[in-house]
């Protein structure tokens, strides 16, 4: 397949509409995607390509408008909804909780309600404490909702399309601060399976499972380590739900160290599910340390552009953890 | 026959004698529920409609196969007359496998897909985003169908009634939002709850009609709804009904009914639907008062045949457990 | 002097003088802000009133300190007009700890609880229970404040909207809610997102008075608003007040404005608020332009002297991260 | 101080009634709170002492008269809130997310929200999906509120009387079928502290952390294996935001084993913090067996009855859990 380099936005704004453009059935609703392109102008260009009825500019109406998505889904259509931050997923909470992922099973396994809900995640923009957050674990807790969390332009494109593919409602956090980066990404669609795990680094003394943007901070940690002599596995789970813990045990039965990151709030995150996740598997018997989890402090975001960065995990952070680790006896 | 009154052009002489049994259909399945739940023999909760059948019945008789309806809590008198089965109704009261939803979802989410009833709901207004939703795809796929949404008086100030009227008004969806305004939520009169006479009157604020019928009229309640529902149809969107109604049980399984007197529910209890109903066919030439027996003994032997397929059918296992959750 | 027009009893000359500057004290302070946005010196985002200082200024101009008001994301226009001290607004947005919210906060937080600003909001609709509640505590405790609670067209069809105007509807709560009708919310138009003339009309839905008032006319705006609050304090529930006006900026920091167009900009424009409220006191004596003109270099030098007093205040300390959560 | 034996739901009502007897600030707001006395009865009888405007029956507004609350209290009052079951927490999210847990640290210090959010929260009543969840999780993950989790009648008057007195916002699970359990309680007000555990049963062979209605499931399981000789201490944490990580700790380095038990999800539920917390800890060097972490299947609760049951866990689940833990070599 050719390839080129292009950005994670760009790569979710082609897989959407390379989809759109095979698929009658997929269109996007959201809250100024229209003309305006989005609020970090991922769909910017594709009211013009596809028209106003398939990038459906919505009033500010969360709720509705997820609502929306799963009446459409639940009746034929294969929506994605833009939700403009993912903290405003607290408006449309009961839509996706109470409707999205219950439906099929409170009918008996009737009805299906195949949804993306995308939404950028995450702190660094200066946005502040209801900007900025990360609540993925909230979504994780909930049985009958995929989760998904593409840290990469390659991943994101053709995870992306599974979740579209998918048909189940699927919650697709697009961290912002990946927006901007790139990489080499296939022109064609194809597809990543929601599930399955990426060693993004290979490495044999420790183990870092890291999430979304932490992906990126662990690998630069993981080659300043290697100067140091500590080789450093790093694993992008891609996707919560389902997480592939198969992937995740096996590094840490060949590392016997494991340290969890994401930029969630540390208490309560996801980390907590991954850590107990190895602590209870056949991986118990081969950890030579303590798991260590590193997330975000147990604050709202603050502006200052120092206390942002200090609320959640930094490289030298899970430097001093690799270290701690490994160092352990 | 049939002679003094305007009917929607479906609604035949036939479709009127089924009308009528269907509402004791109605009556009598929510009044065994009632028992089975006095005895202790059906567990969970449930809202009945006993004394609301008409807005049910009524509004539903206007749309087809292919139309849709989204329904509430109090959703039995919905489904059965979206061609609802009541024997899967009553065995997924009872928690069966042979019920609706394998007895996973009881009577707060009995849905029947395939007959267009996308489902009662336990969420107060968790229903009218999802009209909205349905009534979208129809539009987009044109697929000429109408949604009905229904509603309560107390779902109508849920945000959700806001935002979703506003959507499917600026967006023309093929969607009649039917709020049936029983005066209650569980206890909260409609009263205190809001500060206007009608709860139609909201329809200006999105720009829609809005029409108040009286509930227990089913001649009023086809034509209003299939005026509505025409408009839907033709794509000038939706409209908001309201339907005065009342709930002759408690709200659900425990209720001293102390916000409300003994002489307000008599006087609803005089205005009966069904009974109205069977005037108005009686007077009209389409029924006789035997034939009228025969149509509701045939009501009650069908209620009689649900609950004795529910009890005859077996539990789910409970391997089915962690079934039927992803598609 | 002011004789053609009556205005509201507390409005003094001397309060008209105050108001002219306030409304070049809340355009420079935005302006400035703008410009230091563009130059990336002022990170994260911010929501700019310049072009819409009539509603804040006028609104507020006819409650006291004691009243209350609550804000949104476009809110240092409201937050001065409440007594606001324009060295802590810059600081906050600066980021510094000398700042309204320490630094933690930015723009879309800042509040002066002490004087009756409860807050900016982040969350669109997100200050409209906030409200209630305020106006609740007014009764319950009778301290016999009011509430006024700043709103976009957008917020408007959000449930919070709906749900928040209802409950103080029927419990009559001292809150006037005050609809700041720019025609967009971020992009999305108002004639877009609803199928109505006015968001005022929607007051109808709850049983409360509403008005459209010209939101750049400022005696209009004072009067209008005056006697809401005077109906909120003496017992008689809230109202809805819609003003039409005009964001002459993008939405927040980057903004094509690909949604409207130049022509209509210049005519709203060309409407500028300030210069009709200066057009106005001068035609009653009130101001000459020499005046007027040293009102308005005071408003601007205030905010030079905002600038550097931010500019000169420390960042916040590293470990103040932790502090403030819990009371 | 004079004792009696109470309900749960009497005591809840006590507590409430006493505080308002108190402090004219403290007034509860709801659904169905008046005559008809809450969906489960809790205020039966209370608007009748305190009034309409003490005891305001709301209508079904769940987002707004949750900001009611905090706008209230952040004006002076000191509101109830009571949300007529957890699952509504969906629609109340934001103004509790984003408004209530963030005000105070989003305005620098300033502004306080002194609220309890009480609500019913649990599976066991044939409800089904959206009446039956437990949703604590979610809360314990946002810095700014506290979460309080009573499991008895006589912590549950303590605990209501401490968050009401808190100057927070507070979120309060009642267990529905902890309603009709009873148990000693003081006739006078007395406040348990928020953050402090109790050691429900003392043990030597294994700990077990049990939350809420789980707490009498781990108790009923001890009783039994005792007759096995096991000898299992129960914990149960009350309050999980604070959480009191020290007798936590305390406990599994003296019996080496771990169990945690809650009736919510167990992926992404609270127990992955609870067991991860340990393994973090001091206490991870005395750990002989893996942590176990019991917790609600991963599906909505269903209606049938034994499904009902089946979806979360039993006292045969604790036992067969303990007696593995106790064998691990
Ligand atoms: C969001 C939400 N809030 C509260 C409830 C509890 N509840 C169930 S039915 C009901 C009353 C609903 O009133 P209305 O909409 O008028 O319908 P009715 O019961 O009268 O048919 C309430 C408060 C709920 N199920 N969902
Ligand atoms: C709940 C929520 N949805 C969306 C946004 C993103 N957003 C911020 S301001 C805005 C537009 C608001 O429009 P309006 O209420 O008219 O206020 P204006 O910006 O015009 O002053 C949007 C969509 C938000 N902050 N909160
Ligand atoms: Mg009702
Ligand atoms: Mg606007």
């Amino acid at each position: 397949m050719a390839t080129r380099e292009i950005t994670y936005l760009e790569a979710v704004r082609e897989a959407m509409s390379q989809e759109m453009r095979q698929n009658e059935d997929v269109f996007i609703l959201g809250e100024d995607i229209g003309v305006y392109g989005g609020a970090f102008g991922v769909t910017r260009g594709m009211i013009e390509e596809f028209g106003p009825e398939r990038v459906r500019n919505t009033p500010i109406s969360e709720a509705a408008i997820a609502g929306a998505a799963i009446g459409a889904a639940l009746t034929g259509m294969r929506p994605i909804l833009e939700l403009q931050f993912s903290d405003f997923i607290t408006i449309a909470m009961d839509q996706m909780v109470n409707q999205a992922a219950k439906t099929r099973y409170m009918f008996g396994g009737k009805g299906k309600v195949p949804m993306v809900l995308r939404t950028p995640a995450g702190s660094g923009t200066g946005a502040a404490a209801q900007h900025s957050q990360s609540l993925e674990a909230w979504m994780a807790h909930i049985p009958g909702l995929k989760v998904v969390q593409p840290s990469t332009a390659y991943d994101v494109k053709g995870l992306l399309k599974a979740a579209m593919d998918d048909d189940n409602p699927v919650i697709f956090y697009e961290h912002k601060l990946l927006y901007k980066t790139s990489a080499e990404v296939p022109e064609e669609p194809y597809s990543i399976e929601i599930g399955k795990a990426d060693i993004k680094r290979e490495g044999t003394d420790v183990t870092v499972v890291a999430t979304a943007i932490m992906v990126h901070k662990a690998l630069e940690a993981a080659a300043q380590l290697e100067k140091e002599g500590i080789s450093v596995e790093v694993i992008d789970p891609r996707t919560i739900v389902p997480l592939d813990k198969e992937t995740i045990i096996d590094s840490v039965k060949k590392t016997g160290r494991l340290i969890v990151v994401h930029e969630a709030v540390r208490r309560g995150g996801i980390g907590g599910e991954i850590a107990s996740m190895v602590a209870e598997s056949e991986a118990f018997d081969y950890l030579d340390a303590p798991i260590k989890r590193l997330g975000g402090k147990e604050v709202p975001i603050p502006y200052n552009p120092n206390l942002e960065k200090a609320a959640i995990p930094q490289v030298p952070d899970i430097l001093a953890a690799v270290r701690e680790t490994v160092k352990y006896k | 026959m049939m002679k003094t009154l305007k009917l929607p052009e479906m609604i035949t002489e036939e479709k009127l004698k089924d009308l009528y049994k269907q509402m004791w259909t109605i009556r009598y399945f929510d009044e065994k529920v009632d028992q089975f739940f006095a005895k202790g023999l059906i567990h969970g909760t449930t809202h009945l409609c006993v004394g609301q059948e008409a807005s049910a019945a009524g509004s539903i008789a206007v749309i087809g196969t292919k139309d849709k309806i989204v329904s509430t809590h109090r959703g039995h008198g919905h489904c059965i007359a979206k061609e609802g089965d009541v024997n899967k109704m009553m065995a997924e009261l009872f928690g069966r496998v042979t019920g609706y939803c394998k007895g996973k979802g009881g009577s707060m989410h009995i849905a029947d897909v395939e007959k267009g009833n996308l489902g009662a709901n336990g969420i107060v207004g968790g229903g009218l985003p999802l009209a909205v939703g349905a009534a979208l795809t129809s539009k987009m796929k044109k697929e000429n169908y109408v949604v009905l949404c229904f509603f309560g008086d107390g779902a109508s100030n849920e945000g959700s009634f806001h935002e979703s009227v506003n959507l499917a008004s600026i967006w023309d969806l093929p969607v009649v939002f039917i709020c049936e305004n029983n005066q209650y939520g569980m206890s909260g009169s409609v009263k205190e709850m809001t500060n206007i006479e009608n709860i139609a009157d909201r329809a200006d604020a999105y720009g829609i009609p809005g029409k108040v019928v009286d509930g227990l009229d089913m001649v009023e309640i086809m034509n209003t709804v299939d005026e509505a529902v025409q408009r839907a149809r033709n794509g000038f969107g939706p409209s908001l009904i309201e339907m005065k109604t009342y709930r002759w049980k408690g709200h659900s399984k425990s209720d001293a009914k102390k916000y409300r007197t003994r002489e307000e529910e008599n006087e609803w209890r005089a205005k009966d639907g069904i009974k109205r109903f069977k005037e108005f066919l009686k007077s009209e030439g389409v029924l006789n008062e035997e034939e009228a027996k025969q149509l509701q003994d045939a009501a009650l032997a069908e209620i009689e045949e649900a609950v004795r397929f529910a009890e005859n059918s077996p539990e789910p296992s409970i391997d089915s457990l962690l079934e039927d959750l992803y598609a």
